[in-house]
This record gives C-alpha cells, sequence and structure tokens, in this order.
C-alpha cells in the first residue's frame, strides 16, 4: 500500500507549497496597492488627472490584486493545468458577458431594428 | 499512526485518478468557475443601471452614500483573512494543529467582523435613505453586496464546520485536503470583493 | 497482412456479424458465449427462449421497408405540394403574399434562401434514405464492413461547403436588412401605443390646436408613402404586426422602437399583438386600412373636427336607443365612462379605454372581438366580461353592475350614441 | 488485448449493502439507481407535458373554441414549456448520462455519489414544487421565458411565478450539482487508458454539456433572484416604469436560454454518435470531428443570444452580429450530421428500433435545423418570430431531435438498465407512428406559422385560414399520444416478460457491454484497461485492430505525462462502494422548505419565516449526518479502520 501512494504522492501537481514567510509578503504587497488605490481615489477627488485614466489605473491596479490572490493564495500558479481551465474559461465567459453588455445597453447601437 | 498521518498527510490524499488532482478540488474551481458568473450577472447588472440612474428625477449619488474609510476597512479584513487562511492551510500541512487552529479561527474572526462591517455600512446607509426601493442605485447595491455578504456568511460556516471536522477527527488524512477547498471558496469570495471593491467602491 | 487486404477489399469475407438475434441463438463465429467478465462479475443470465421470435419478424420486416419508405416519400411530397398551396393561397395573414415594401424585400430574400435550404435538405435526405436503403444488413450477408475511421479531405470539404452557403445567406441577409431599416426622413409618423389588450394610435400635429388626434384598433395610413410607426407600450411587451405588409416590432415599455414601411396597394389588412401579453393576449388584434392619399387626407380632416351633437335614433334587438339620450349617459359621470373613455369635443377626456370619437366607423370591437355593428356592440357593452377575459373594462361592467346601473333601453340610447358617430371613408378591399 | 487482465480470484468483492425495497431507493447512492430514478420521473414530467400539450390541441384544433379558458390555456403552455425543457427532456439526458457515464469510462461510480443523490432530489422536489402551484391559485401562466414586465406583481399577482422562480431555482441548484459530478466524474475517473481521445462521444457531450450549464445556469438564477426581489422586495430590475429595463431580462434569460437549447440537444447526439457506429457495426466516422464540433457548438452557443431578440429593435449592427454568429453555427452542426451519414456510409445497417430513431433524428433534425437558419436571419426573423413557424422549429429539434435521439437511447440501453429486451416488434410500430404523427403535429406549424398564426393564442377567427393546419397538428397530436402508449405498454410488459438481455446484446464496441445486464453494484470488478476508442470491440474482434485505419494512437512520453497511462497498482484494492445515507435526501427536504418560505416571506412574514428556520434546521440535520458519513466512507476511514 505504502509503495503505491508514494507512486502517487509524487507526481501530485501544487505540491511546491509557498513558505509563510511568502504568504505574508504577498498579503503585504496587496495591502500596498490597496493603499495605492485608496489613494488614487482620494487624491483624484480634486480631479487632478482625466476620469478615464484613474479608471485605468484602478483597474490595472485591482487586476493585480485579483491575479496575486489567484496565484498565490488559491495556488493556481504551477497547479494542475485541468484548474485554470475550468477557473480562467468561465472568467472569460464572464468578461464577455460583462462587455458586450455594456456595449448592448450604451447609446452608441443605433436605435432602429 | 495519527503522527505519522499528520506528518505526511498528503500522500494519501490524492487517490489516482486520470489527471491526478484530487476530485474535490477539481470540484470546487469549477463551483468557482460558475460563481465567477453569478457574480458577473449581478456586476453586470450595476453597470448596466449605472448610468440609468444618473439620468432618473430619484437619482442617488454612490459617491454621496458610500464611506470610503468604511469601505477601505473591510477591503483591508477580507485581504486579511485571505492572508490568514492561507497560513492555516499551511499550517495543517505542516501538521502544525496550534497554528492551523489560531490561523483558522482568525479566518473566522475576520469573516465575521466582515459581515458585522457590512452590516453597519447597510444599517447607516438605510438611515441615510438608501434602500432596495429607493433608486436604482439601492436596487443593484444591495442586491450585489448582499449576495457577497450571503457568500462570506456561507464561508465563515464551511470554515467552522472544516474546524469541527478536524477537531472531531483529528487523524483523518483528508485535513488538509478540506481545508485547502474551503480555502479556495474563501479566497474566491475575497477575490470577488476586490472586484466590488474597485467597480462599485472607487470608480 | 494479404488476408487482412484481402478481407478489408471484400475478397474473402470477414468475421460474422454479431447481432442480437445471432448472439441468444448461439451463432456468431468467434464471439465466446461465456465472456471473459463472466468470472468476475455476476453472471449472464440465460436468453429467454421467446427472444428468438425478434429473428422471424425482422425478415418480414425488411421486406415491408422500402414500402414503408415509399409511402412515407408520398406522404412528404403531398406535404410539399402543401406548402405550394399554401405560398398561393390567399389568407389574411400570408407572409408569402406581401403587400408592402418591408415584407416584400423580406419575401425576396426568404426564397432564395428556401432554394439553398431545399438544396442542404434534399442533400441530406436523399443521402439517408440512400444509406438506409443501399447499406441495410441484407439477411444473407454476413460480412464486416470496412472499418473507416475517417478521411481529413471529406471532413473539409463539408466544413467548407455549409460555410459558403452560409457567407451567401450572410451577404443576403444584411443586404435585406440595411434596406430594412431606413427610417425615410419624409415618412408619416404614426404613433401607436401597445395596452393590454388594445392598440392606440396617435396621429402627432394632426389634430386641431396642434393635439395629435387619437383612434384605436383601426390604423390608417396612404398608400404608396413611407409611415413610420413609432412603437411604445403603456404596460407590458406587445408586439407589432402587420404580416402582409411588414416584419414585427416590439413595444416595449420605457422603450421608444420605430418600423418603417411602405403600403403598395390600398387594403384592409390583418394585424395582431404577436407577443405575449396575458389573459386576452390572443384578442389583441387591429387593422392596418390603407387608403390613396386623397381618401387618407380627407379621412385625417373629418378626424380632426369634433363630432357633431348626436341626432337621431337607432333600433338595435327590437330597442330604439336615441343618440343625444346615449351622450347625456355616456357624460354621466355615475355611469363610469367617462372615468376610461375620451370622445373628442366633449368633457369625455378618460385615458385608460380606447378614445372613442367617430367610433361609428370602427371595423371591430374591442380590438378585433367582434366585428363592428350596433348589435355586437350592444352585446359588448353587456358582455364584456365574457366576450373579452380579463379586459379592464369588465372590471367595472360586471354583469352586476351593469343590472344596476345600465337599463337595456340606456344601452340601446349608449349603442345609438356611438354608432352616430362616423366619418365618411370609402374602404379598400379586404386582403 | 483483455481488457480486465487479473484473475477474478485476487478481487475481494464487496460487502453488498444496500436496503430493500423503497428504503433502498430513499437512501441510495448509487449511479444506477439515481439514474433509474432521474429517468421514470422525467418521463413522469415528461408525460404530463404531453397530457398539457394534448389539452392545447384540443383547444387550438377548431376557430373559436371554448375548451379551455384562456387563463388555462396560458397556464398549459407555460407549464408545457417549462416541464417539457426543465423537468423532462435535461433530466432525461442527465439520467441516460447518470446510469452510463461511469460505465462507458470504467468508473465504479460518480465522483460524489452522495452529491449526486442530492441532485436527484432536489429536481423531483423543484418539479412537484412547480406543480404544487397548480393548487394554490393557479400555476404560472407567462410563458417558459417569463418576459418582464408581465411577472411582475401588478400583471401576475398570483403566486404563480413565485413558485415557477422557485421551481426552477432548485432544478437549476440540482442542475448544477449534477454538472460538477459530471466535469469531475469525467475528468478525473476514467480507467486507466481511458484518455480524453479514447473516451465515447457520449461521454464528450455530456461533459460539454456539463461545462456549457455551470456557465449558463448562474445567469439564469440571477435573473430569477433579481425577480423574485422585484416582486416582493421591492426592488426595480424589470419594472420600467421605476427606470428598470425590461429588456434586460430579455438579454439575461436568452444568455442562459440559447446555451440552453444545446444543452437539451448534445447529449442526444452523443447518444446518435454511440447508436450509429453500433448498428452500422462500424467505428465512429471522424471522431475528432464529431468530437470537437461540439465543443465549437458549445463555444459559439454562447454568442447567439439575442438572435430570440431581433424583433426588440436592438439596432441594425447587433442584430447583424448576432444573426451571422448563428449561421456559423450550422457548420460545426453540419460537420457532425455528415460524419454520422458517413458512419452510415457502407456500413452494414441493422435496423433496429433505436438504429431507426437514430437516422430520424438525422432526419427530423436537419428540417429543424433548417427552418433555424431561417430564423436566425433578423429580417426573416421578424416575420417568423413569435408566430406557429417558431414553435414548429423547436419541435423539430426538440422532439424530431432531442426526443428522438433519447428514444433511440432508451431502446439502446434499456437491456443495459433493467436486464430485459424490449419488444422489437412494439417499437417499430411505436417508431413508425411516432414519426408519422410528430410530422402530422409539427410541419402544418410552419405554414400556419408562415400565413400569420401568432404563437401563445389559445383562439383564433375562422376566416383566418388555419383552421385545416390546426386541425392536423390536433389530429397529430393524438397519434402522438397512441405512440407513447405503445412505449409505456412495451416497457411494463417488458419488464415483467422480456426476454432476459444478455451482457452485449448489440455487438457493442464500448465497456459498458463489458459488464453484465443490468451490471453489478460495483460496476466492474476489476477495472478495466483501455488501449483503444473501441476497447471491448477490439478484443471480440482482434484481428480488425491491426487492419483498422485508425492511427496508432501514439504512448505519452512519460507514463506519467497525463496520468492516464499509469499502471494499475499490483494488488488489487478492495471495493469501497459508498453507504446508503438519508442524508441527500434531508438536505433537500430542508431546502425544499427554504423555497416555500421565500414565496410567502413577502406576504407573510412571521410564518414563512419561522418555516425558513424550520428548513433551516432539517438542512443542517442533513448536513451534519452527510459530514458524519463521508467521513465514515473515506477509503482512508476504512483503511485505517478508526
Ligand atoms: C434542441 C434545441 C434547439 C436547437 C438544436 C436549435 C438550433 C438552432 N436554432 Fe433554435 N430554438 C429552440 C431550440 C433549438 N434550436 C427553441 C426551443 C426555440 C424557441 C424558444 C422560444 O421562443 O420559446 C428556438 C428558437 C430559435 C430562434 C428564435 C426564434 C424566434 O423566437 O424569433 C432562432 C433564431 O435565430 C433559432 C435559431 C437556431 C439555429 C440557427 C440553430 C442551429 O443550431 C441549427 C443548426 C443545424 C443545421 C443548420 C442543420 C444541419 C446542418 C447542415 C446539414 C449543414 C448545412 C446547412 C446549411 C449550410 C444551412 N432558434
Ligand atoms: C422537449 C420539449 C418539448 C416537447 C417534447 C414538446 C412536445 C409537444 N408540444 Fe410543445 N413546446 C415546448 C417544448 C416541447 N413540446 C416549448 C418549450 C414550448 C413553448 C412554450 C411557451 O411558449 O412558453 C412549446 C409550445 C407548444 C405549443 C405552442 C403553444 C402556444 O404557443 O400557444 C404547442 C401547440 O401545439 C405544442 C404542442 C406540443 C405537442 C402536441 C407535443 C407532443 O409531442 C407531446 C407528445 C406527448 C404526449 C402526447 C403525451 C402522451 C401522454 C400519454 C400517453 C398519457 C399517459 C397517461 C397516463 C400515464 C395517465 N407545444
Ligand atoms: C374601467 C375602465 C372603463 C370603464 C368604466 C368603461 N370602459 Fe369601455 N373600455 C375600457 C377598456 C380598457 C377598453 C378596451 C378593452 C379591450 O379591447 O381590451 C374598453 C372598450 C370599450 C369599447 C370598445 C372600444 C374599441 O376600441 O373597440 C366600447 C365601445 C366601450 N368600451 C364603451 C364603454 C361604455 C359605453 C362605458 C360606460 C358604460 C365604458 N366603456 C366604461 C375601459 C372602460
Ligand atoms: Cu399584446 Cu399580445
Ligand atoms: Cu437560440
Amino acid at each position: 500500500m505504502a509503495g503505491h501512494r508514494e507512486e502517487h504522492g509524487s507526481h501530485v501537481h501544487g505540491e511546491h507549497s509557498h513558505s509563510d514567510r511568502f504568504y505574508w509578503l504577498v498579503a503585504g504587497v496587496l495591502a500596498v496597492v490597496t493603499a495605492l488605490e485608496i489613494g488614487l481615489f482620494i487624491i483624484n477627488e480634486q480631479h487632478l488627472i482625466a476620469k478615464w485614466l484613474e479608471v485605468t489605473l484602478l483597474l490595472i491596479l485591482s487586476t493585480i490584486k485579483g491575479a496575486a490572490v489567484v496565484m498565490f493564495f488559491m495556488h493556481l500558479k504551477g497547479d494542475a493545468g485541468i484548474f485554470k481551465f475550468v477557473f480562467l474559461v468561465p472568467l472569460a465567459f464572464a468578461t464577455t458577458l460583462f462587455l458586450s453588455f455594456m456595449v448592448l445597453f450604451s447609446d452608441h447601437v443605433g436605435i432602429a431594428g | 499512526m495519527s503522527e505519522s498521518s499528520m506528518t505526511r498527510p498528503r500522500a494519501a490524499a490524492v487517490h489516482h485518478t486520470s489527471l491526478g488532482v484530487d476530485n474535490r478540488k477539481l470540484g470546487v474551481w469549477a463551483f468557482i468557475g460558475s460563481e465567477t458568473l453569478f457574480f458577473a450577472t449581478l456586476i453586470t447588472t450595476y453597470f448596466v443601471f449605472a448610468p440609468v440612474n444618473r439620468m432618473r428625477p430619484d437619482f442617488q449619488d454612490p459617491r454621496k452614500f458610500l464611506d470610503i474609510e468604511l469601505t477601505t476597512v473591510l477591503a483591508s479584513i477580507l485581504l486579511a483573512s485571505s492572508l490568514t487562511m492561507v497560513l492555516a492551510l499551511s499550517a495543517i500541512k505542516r501538521g502544525d494543529r496550534r497554528w492551523f487552529t489560531t490561523w483558522l479561527l482568525a479566518t473566522v474572526g475576520l469573516g465575521l467582523a466582515f459581515i458585522g462591517g457590512q452590516a453597519y455600512e447597510f444599517n447607516h446607509l438605510y438611515h441615510e435613505g438608501l434602500t432596495l426601493s429607493s433608486s436604482l442605485f439601492g436596487t443593484t447595491f444591495f442586491v450585489l453586496t448582499g449576495f457577497h455578504g450571503t457568500h462570506v456568511a456561507i464561508g465563515v460556516i464551511w470554515l467552522l464546520s472544516v474546524f469541527f471536522k478536524v477537531r472531531a477527527y483529528p487523524d483523518s488524512p483528508e485535513n488538509p485536503m478540506d481545508v485547502e477547498i474551503a480555502g479556495l471558496y474563501w479566497h474566491f469570495v475575497d477575490l470577488v470583493w476586490v472586484a466590488i471593491f474597485v467597480l462599485v467602491y472607487l470608480i | 497482412m494479404v488476408i487482412d487486404t484481402l478481407q478489408l477489399s471484400g475478397i474473402i469475407p470477414l468475421e460474422t456479424s454479431c447481432n442480437f438475434s445471432r448472439i441468444i441463438r448461439g451463432g456468431c463465429p468467434g464471439y465466446s458465449r461465456k465472456p471473459y467478465w463472466r468470472g468476475t462479475t455476476l453472471s449472464v443470465a440465460q436468453p429467454h427462449p421467446r427472444a428468438s421470435r425478434a429473428g422471424a419478424w425482422r425478415g418480414a420486416f425488411m421486406n415491408m421497408l422500402p414500402r414503408f419508405l415509399l409511402r412515407w416519400s408520398r406522404f412528404l411530397l403531398l406535404i410539399g405540394m402543401s406548402v405550394v398551396l399554401a405560398a398561393c393561397s390567399n389568407s389574411p395573414g400570408n407572409t408569402y403574399d406581401p403587400h408592402g415594401d418591408n415584407a416584400r424585400r423580406i419575401y425576396e430574400l426568404l426564397i432564395p434562401i428556401w432554394w439553398m435550404a431545399l438544396g442542404v435538405f434534399v442533400v441530406v435526405e436523399g443521402l439517408l434514405i440512400y444509406a438506409i436503403w443501399r447499406f441495410r444488413r441484407r439477411s444473407d450477408s454476413s460480412a464486416t464492413p470496412a472499418q473507416v475511421h475517417g478521411n481529413i479531405q471529406v471532413e473539409i470539404l463539408w466544413t467548407i461547403a455549409p460555410a459558403i452557403i452560409v457567407l451567401v445567406i450572410t451577404v443576403l441577409t444584411f443586404r435585406t436588412q440595411a434596406a430594412n431599416s431606413v427610417i425615410p426622413e419624409d415618412a408619416l409618423r404614426i404613433k401607436a401605443i401597445g395596452h393590454q389588450w388594445w392598440f392606440e394610435f396617435q396621429y402627432p400635429d394632426a389634430g386641431a390646436d396642434g393635439k395629435p388626434i387619437v383612434t384605436a384598433s383601426d390604423l390608417y395610413i396612404p398608400v404608396g408613402r413611407p409611415v413610420t410607426v413609432v412603437l411604445e407600450s403603456q404596460d407590458v411587451i406587445h408586439n407589432f404586426w402587420v404580416p402582409k405588409l411588414a416584419g414585427k416590432t416590439y413595444m416595449i415599455p420605457g422603450k421608444t422602437n420605430y418600423l418603417s414601411f411602405t403600403a403598395e396597394q390600398p387594403g384592409i389588412y390583418r394585424a395582431v399583438c404577436a407577443e405575449f401579453c396575458g389573459e386576452a393576449h390572443a384578442l389583441m388584434r387591429f387593422r392596418v386600412i390603407a387608403v390613396d392619399e386623397a381618401e387618407f387626407n380627407r379621412w385625417l380632416a373629418q378626424q380632426k373636427t369634433p363630432p357633431p351633437t348626436p341626432a337621431g335614433t337607432l333600433t338595435v334587438n327590437g330597442l330604439t336607443g336615441d343618440a343625444a339620450r346615449g351622450q347625456a349617459i355616456f357624460l354621466d359621470a355615475r355611469k363610469q365612462c367617462i372615468a376610461c373613455h375620451a370622445v373628442e369635443g366633449t368633457n369625455a377626456r378618460g385615458q385608460i379605454g380606447p378614445n372613442l370619437t367617430y367610433y361609428g366607423s370602427r371595423q371591430t370591437i374591442a380590438a378585433g372581438v367582434l366585428p363592428y355593428s350596433p348589435e355586437n356592440l350592444d352585446r359588448w357593452l353587456r358582455e364584456a366580461p365574457k366576450l373579452k377575459p380579463g379586459n379592464l373594462m369588465s372590471r367595472v361592467l360586471t354583469p352586476q353592475w351593469i343590472r344596476q346601473n345600465l337599463s337595456d333601453q340606456e344601452i340601446a340610447d349608449l349603442v345609438a350614441y356611438l354608432d352616430s358617430m362616423k366619418v365618411s371613408v370609402t374602404l379598400p378591399p379586404e386582403r | 488485448m483483455a481488457i480486465a487482465e487479473r484473475p477474478a480470484e485476487t478481487v475481494s468483492l464487496p460487502r453488498v449493502n444496500v436496503r430493500p425495497g423503497w428504503a433502498g431507493w430513499l437512501s441510495t447512492t448509487d449511479h444506477k439507481r439515481i439514474g433509474i430514478m432521474y429517468l421514470v420521473s422525467a418521463f413522469v414530467f415528461f408525460l404530463i407535458g404531453g397530457i398539457e400539450a394534448l389539452l392545447m390541441r384540443i383547444q387550438l384544433g377548431t376557430p373559436d373554441n371554448t375548451f379551455l379558458t384562456p387563463d388555462v390555456y396560458n397556464q398549459m403552455f407555460t407549464m408545457h414549456g417549462t416541464t417539457m425543457i426543465f423537468l423532462g427532456l435535461m433530466p432525461l439526458n442527465v439520467g441516460l448520462g447518470n446510469y452510463m457515464v461511469p460505465l462507458m469510462i470504467g468508473a465504479r461510480d460518480m465522483a460524489f455519489p452522495r452529491l449526486n443523490a442530492l441532485s436527484i432530489w432536489l429536481f423531483i422536489f423543484g418539479g412537484l414544487m412547480l406543480y404544487v402551484s397548480f393548487f394554490v391559485g393557479g400555476a404560472p401562466n407567462v410563458g417558459w421565458f417569463a418576459y418582464a414586465p408581465l411577472t411582475q406583481k401588478q400583471f401576475s399577482p398570483t403566486a404563480g411565478v413565485d413558485y415557477w422562480i422557485v421551481g426552477i431555482g432548485l432544478t437549476g441548484v440540482a442542475s448544477i450539482a449534477g454538472a460538477l459530478n459530471f466535469i469531475v466524474t469525467i475528468l478525473n475517473m476514467r480507467a486507466p487508458g481511458m484518455t480524453l481521445n479514447r473516451m465515447p462521444l457520449f461521454v464528450w457531450m455530456q461533459l460539454i454539456v456539463a461545462f456549457i450549464l455551470i456557465f449558463a445556469f448562474p445567469v439564469l438564477t440571477v435573473a430569477t433572484i433579481q425577480l423574485l426581489f422585484d416582486r416582493h422586495f421591492g426592488t426595480r430590475f424589470f419594472l420600467p416604469n421605476l427606470g428598470g429595463d425590461a429588456v434586460l431580462w430579455q438579454h439575461l434569460f436568452w444568455f442562459f436560454g440559447h446555451p440552453e437549447v444545446y444543452i437539451l440537444i448534445l447529449p442526444t447526439m452523443g447518444i446518435i454518435s454511440e447508436v450509429l457506429p453500433t448498428f452500422s457495426r462500424k467505428p465512429i466516422f471522424g471522431y475528432a470531428f464529431v468530437a470537437y464540433s461540439g465543443v465549437a457548438i458549445g463555444f459559439l452557443g454562447f454568442l447567439v443570444w439575442a438572435h430570440h431578440m431581433f424583433a426588440v429593435g436592438l439596432g441594425p449592427l447587433a442584430n447583424a452580429f448576432f444573426g451571422a454568429a448563428s449561421f456559423l453555427i450550422a457548420v460545426p452542426t453540419g460537420v457532425k450530421i455528415f460524419n454520422w451519414l458517413a458512419t452510415m456510409w457502407q456500413g452494414s445497417l441493422n435496423l433496429t428500433t433505436s438504429m431507426l430513431y437514430a437516422i430520424s433524428f438525422i432526419g427530423m433534425f436537419v428540417i429543424g435545423g433548417i427552418s433555424g437558419i431561417t430564423l436566425a436571419s433578423p429580417p426573416i426573423n421578424v416575420q417568423q418570430t413569435d408566430s406557429y413557424y417558431v414553435v414548429a422549429h423547436m419541435h423539430y429539434v426538440l422532439f424530431g431531435g432531442a426526443i428522438q435521439g433519447i428514444f433511440a437511447g432508451i431502446f439502446y440501453w434499456f437491456p443495459k438498465m433493467t436486464g430485459r429486451m424490449l419488444d422489437e416488434r412494439l417499437g417499430k410500430w411505436q417508431f413508425w407512428l411516432m414519426l408519422i404523427s410528430f410530422n402530422l403535429t409539427f410541419f402544418p406549424m410552419h405554414l400556419s406559422g408562415n400565413a400569420g398564426m401568432p404563437r401563445r393564442i389559445y383562439t383564433y377567427e375562422a376566416d383566418m385560414g388555419w383552421g385545416l393546419w390546426n386541425l392536423i397538428s390536433t389530429i397529430g397530436s393524438l397519434l402522438l399520444a397512441v405512440a407513447f402508449l405503445i412505449f409505456l405498454w412495451n416497457v411494463l410488459t417488458s419488464l415483467r416478460r422480456g426476454p432476459i438481455a444478455p451482457a452485449d446484446p448489440w455487438d457493442g464496441a464500448t465497456l459498458e457491454w463489458a459488464v453484465s445486464s443490468p451490471p453489478p453494484v460495483y460496476n466492474f470488478a476489476v477495472t478495466p484497461r483501455v488501449r483503444s476508442r473501441r476497447p471491448l470491440w477490439d478484443e471480440k474482434y482482434p484481428h480488425l485492430v491491426n487492419g483498422s485505419h485508425e492511427a496508432p494512437t501514439a504512448r505519452p512520453r512519460s507514463p506519467l505525462h497525463d496520468g492516464f497511462e499509469r499502471e494499475i497498482p499490483a494488488v488489487m484494492e478492495p471495493i469501497h462502494l459508498p453507504s446508503p445515507t438519508y442524508a441527500p435526501l434531508i438536505v433537500s427536504v430542508g431546502i425544499t422548505i427554504l423555497g416555500f418560505g421565500i414565496i410567502y416571506l413577502g406576504d407573510f412574514g412571521l410564518i414563512a419565516a419561522s418555516a425558513m428556520l424550520v428548513g433551516l434546521l432539517i438542512m443542517a440535520a442533513g448536513i451534519f449526518s452527510w459530514v458524519r458519513i463521508s467521513h465514515i466512507d473515506s477509503p482512508h476511514h476504512a483503511h485505517h479502520g478508526v
């Protein structure tokens, strides 16, 4: 029995878990990015930069945050490919849903059918 | 026996499966995929109505109602809970039951704090005149964040059940996987908040 | 190797085929009755002796099959002929009999697509029937067919071929769509508002003092001039459909839609609400009355002036009603009519029900429930709940309410009044 | 070459631990029993949906008929559509999948047997919930796609719509749970050697459908939740007079709704891809193309939803996009059709009932597909939408396609599932009667539709010229009922007196035929080892393997390459079967009570809330016993003898 377990244990994906220090580091980065986001938000209440620029920056920052959570806390990075598949494909569909609805409900699409 | 299964539990945690991954972990990831579309729909609805809200006579301005300080606290709580969650997982993988208990209960505590904070926020908004029926902003905001809050609550229950299961069966080699999948769900709920935080509160 | 080739090319017979009836009779060479799994799992039960009957009828059935197919194809032919017949027949909603430019363009798009579809249909069904006939297992043959697994070339072929057809259809579609979504600048604008369960029509700026002319259920339009119907809804979603003139367009609360078309021939066209909108959706009909432009303008001019003071009598079902008395009843707030209905030139300004100005010239009653006639109007006033279940008017005009508030004579007076308000138009033929 | 090389002696057969009688069914976690429960309950719902259809057809048989009142008619088509889609066809597919998928991939059960039991119970309770509405003030009467704002309290004051929401919600949760189970089972529980490219096509299609399902259903769930909030808790998502948007509902519904139709058809396309090769005695032609065209259909299916909304006035640009995307689906579907034809080509066709249904699937589905193409052209669509032409289209694909495919599957697998053969003669009577009466019923609808007949009307005028078509339809539908009665008779008599089925009655190619009929509880005493797409066939006909045209599948470079090619451990593992348990049943009872509570929360706050509390407590009790039993059942537990 034991031998058989060894065999399977040896190639389990996502085995190389990180050290606790690394998790603290990631959390630190997350905290910094969050601080940046809020800073940007507060500073730009005076409209120092254009709204679209602020939104773009915020989106980039939060994408970094999300990616960090998914890759390191959820260990998607380095884990089996199937997990990436079952998470990223629906994420793509979700993005499609969001973007297409934004287009469909914007005023740019013509009126007459 | 119990000693060894706590120290080297990984070997047994995965039976031979076609992809070499744990069934439940695969199931939870797929479930998270499904939940992604659940929240995407709620967020999409929020954005469909954001401009309509602005044009209506009963317009309620999100910027006027949403309190950036409280939100920052909430966001930090959830992010911190993700850290404690992953530390709890790391502890149980090491077989370190004490730190596992500490970190897991910390996660539960942070989750409860988030729910409490949200309850406070909702109550506050309600008294300021923002309700489900006061405006399109109220309608979309409460349903979106409310369902996120519900997910946090479910996550807390899930974590507690894992906690009690590990206590009841401390030697079970499945414990790390139980913690791992509960953690996946927990991180996902945090992830959703990362999105809500920027999309609803900041933009 | 040589043997393989010979077998595959059919020169040496291959393994006997093993179908159900042969297995249970135990007659399959190379196929052990005692399978490998038998030792490990439950044993395979012995077949029931009655099962062998299956073999007997199969032969009989096989002989019948071609006849079946023959009959079947005759049936198909019959259906095909019916399609042609239907296309030529003249039912009032026939989309294959367009009388408006919008519907005509759609019809003209449909024809080439039908031909392509027919081609696909014939190819697939033809191959299918040929395959059944040609490759069905004959009782005498026992060869296992060549085990072909695929062929990239044919795969590419039958990916590309449909793709080309699809491309053609797409191009044709886009052309028609572009033509049909034009809203001409000079079009006559008419507002159509959906209600549960009737259509209201407004001619903006056409009425006296720049007020719109408001009517219901009969939509008058000029022939040969583009019309743009501005579609809105008061309650739920409705769907505006005049099959012979144009395609459908939804009437959606909170949204405004536009539909442009030109009637090419004068006529009275049947039209319906096509989207399910509640209990009496089936009874939400209207007519489009396309008259030549001069006649249309004459109609407009008459609608602009309020109906004259009613006079005269009318006998319905043996009771003689008086129009003037009828108007008084109609305008009497206790009788409720003016709570919901408006008549130009009076103080009836209700907005809930159809505007009843010049009601006497309507083609139908209550959105097509009954053809217009004084007798039917009388029926409507008595039996609205029965004739059109769920309609709003019957919430007030219940049989009990009528018994208490409207005598037979009063109803006859009302009918006489409503019937007395007439415009003069020369009606085109029913289409 | 043998599929299972180990002699039986080394295997310790499990102690079969099944409760007797009803208790056995209520507490089962066996995928085969659950599959049968799905099939039986779905078929019962199907018959009810069919009876509703018959009532509608009788009403429409003659103009100005008064057999049904308008409100009853509206309830009929709403319940008919909802029943057929959510309680009939979907669970029929799930039932066949539940039974066959583990067998076909060489697994002992689904990945999560208890979750599987939860799915069946939630499905049954969801269905019952929907039908309870008849007894509490009227069934839903807003159509199966429930367009807003007709569904709002103002226009639909009865609780019918609420029951619709909660009923759909329960079956939706069941479907998502089931789909997760399929995904994990198919991806992760395959027998050694059963690579993705060796999986039976039926399993492929079930996998694709499971993915479509978990992506599409959440959207419907959110939309219905929002509707529920509109009706009871003061929100205004779909209330146009308060700034809500009626069109948003349509987008959300059809974002789910169009993928849904592929959820309905793809499994049956999988069935066809099993049946045709078996009865042609040939392998499927172009395996990879048939499999991946399914993926393409599933993917494209998410990009065409607004073709149900061409008359909404989305604008020419949007319409053009969605029209073109819809046309595109003809290409992968055509690939399937032609590969099936090529499979039959030069085969030795054994025209069993199952095969006849499979062939007729192709014939009828193509008609439905073609009418789909005309509908997908926005200008043509605005003439045909909301008319009986759409009703014709959908029944050609749903009945001519999916239901006929289901029958192909039932006649094919009935022997496997019950150990008895169905009567082929009755089967053929049923088939021909059904084929003819199906066309009698639905073909004329193309004509009445193009002659201007709108759908969902309870009556029509005599002078519209639709009378003949409707009369033919009605006669056809009555004949259809006879065909179904023949089938019922066939099943009931065959179950008791039918010939005993051998393990492999059709000379099949896939693993399910390698076990007895019906299979033992544990499916395979020894996990089979798979070396080709047709493991059983190649074992029976080894001489055909070399001469086959199949390119030899390259072995993966490393035996651990993707986990497939791992050797079976030298010592046979003992077989673990999940214990029977009532936990899933208890949990679903709790959830159902919770659902009832939600319906009445707005109107009877306190009573409803306490009912919900009771539901929660029951749920908690169920979950508690669930966790306990799953711990006891876990393999490690057994190993360590804890
Ligand atoms: C099993 C279910 C199923 C399937 C598979 C399909 C398949 C398709 N459907 Fe259908 N559809 C429904 C079920 C289904 N549909 C239902 C239930 C409704 C009504 C919902 C309601 O309103 O209640 C509906 C409604 C519906 C509409 C909206 C009608 C309306 O209300 O206005 C449209 C419009 O585009 C449409 C299009 C299509 C297309 C393009 C396909 C394509 O996938 C078809 C592709 C297949 C083929 C084309 C045939 C095979 C191909 C070849 C042989 C290759 C060569 C062919 C060509 C080059 C053309 N369908
Ligand atoms: C899988 C899906 C499916 C199936 C199989 C069917 C099957 C049938 N459908 Fe259905 N239909 C839909 C899905 C389906 N339908 C949908 C989605 C709609 C749209 C709803 C909406 O608009 O909202 C619709 C709408 C619809 C309409 C349009 C209603 C309207 O717009 O007004 C009609 C009208 O004829 C109809 C008829 C039929 C008929 C005659 C059958 C027949 O094939 C039925 C055959 C079955 C039987 C005849 C049952 C046999 C019963 C027995 C033998 C009794 C046994 C008795 C005991 C055991 C006690 N259907
Ligand atoms: C509660 C409101 C209400 C009241 C009161 C009411 N009606 Fe109506 N009436 C309606 C509505 C709504 C309709 C349209 C019904 C439909 O077609 O669905 C209608 C339809 C009619 C029609 C047919 C209109 C058409 O377009 O063909 C006539 C005629 C009519 N009403 C006359 C009367 C008379 C006379 C009275 C008073 C005795 C009256 N109504 C009282 C609401 C009302
Ligand atoms: Cu209005 Cu149907
Ligand atoms: Cu569709």
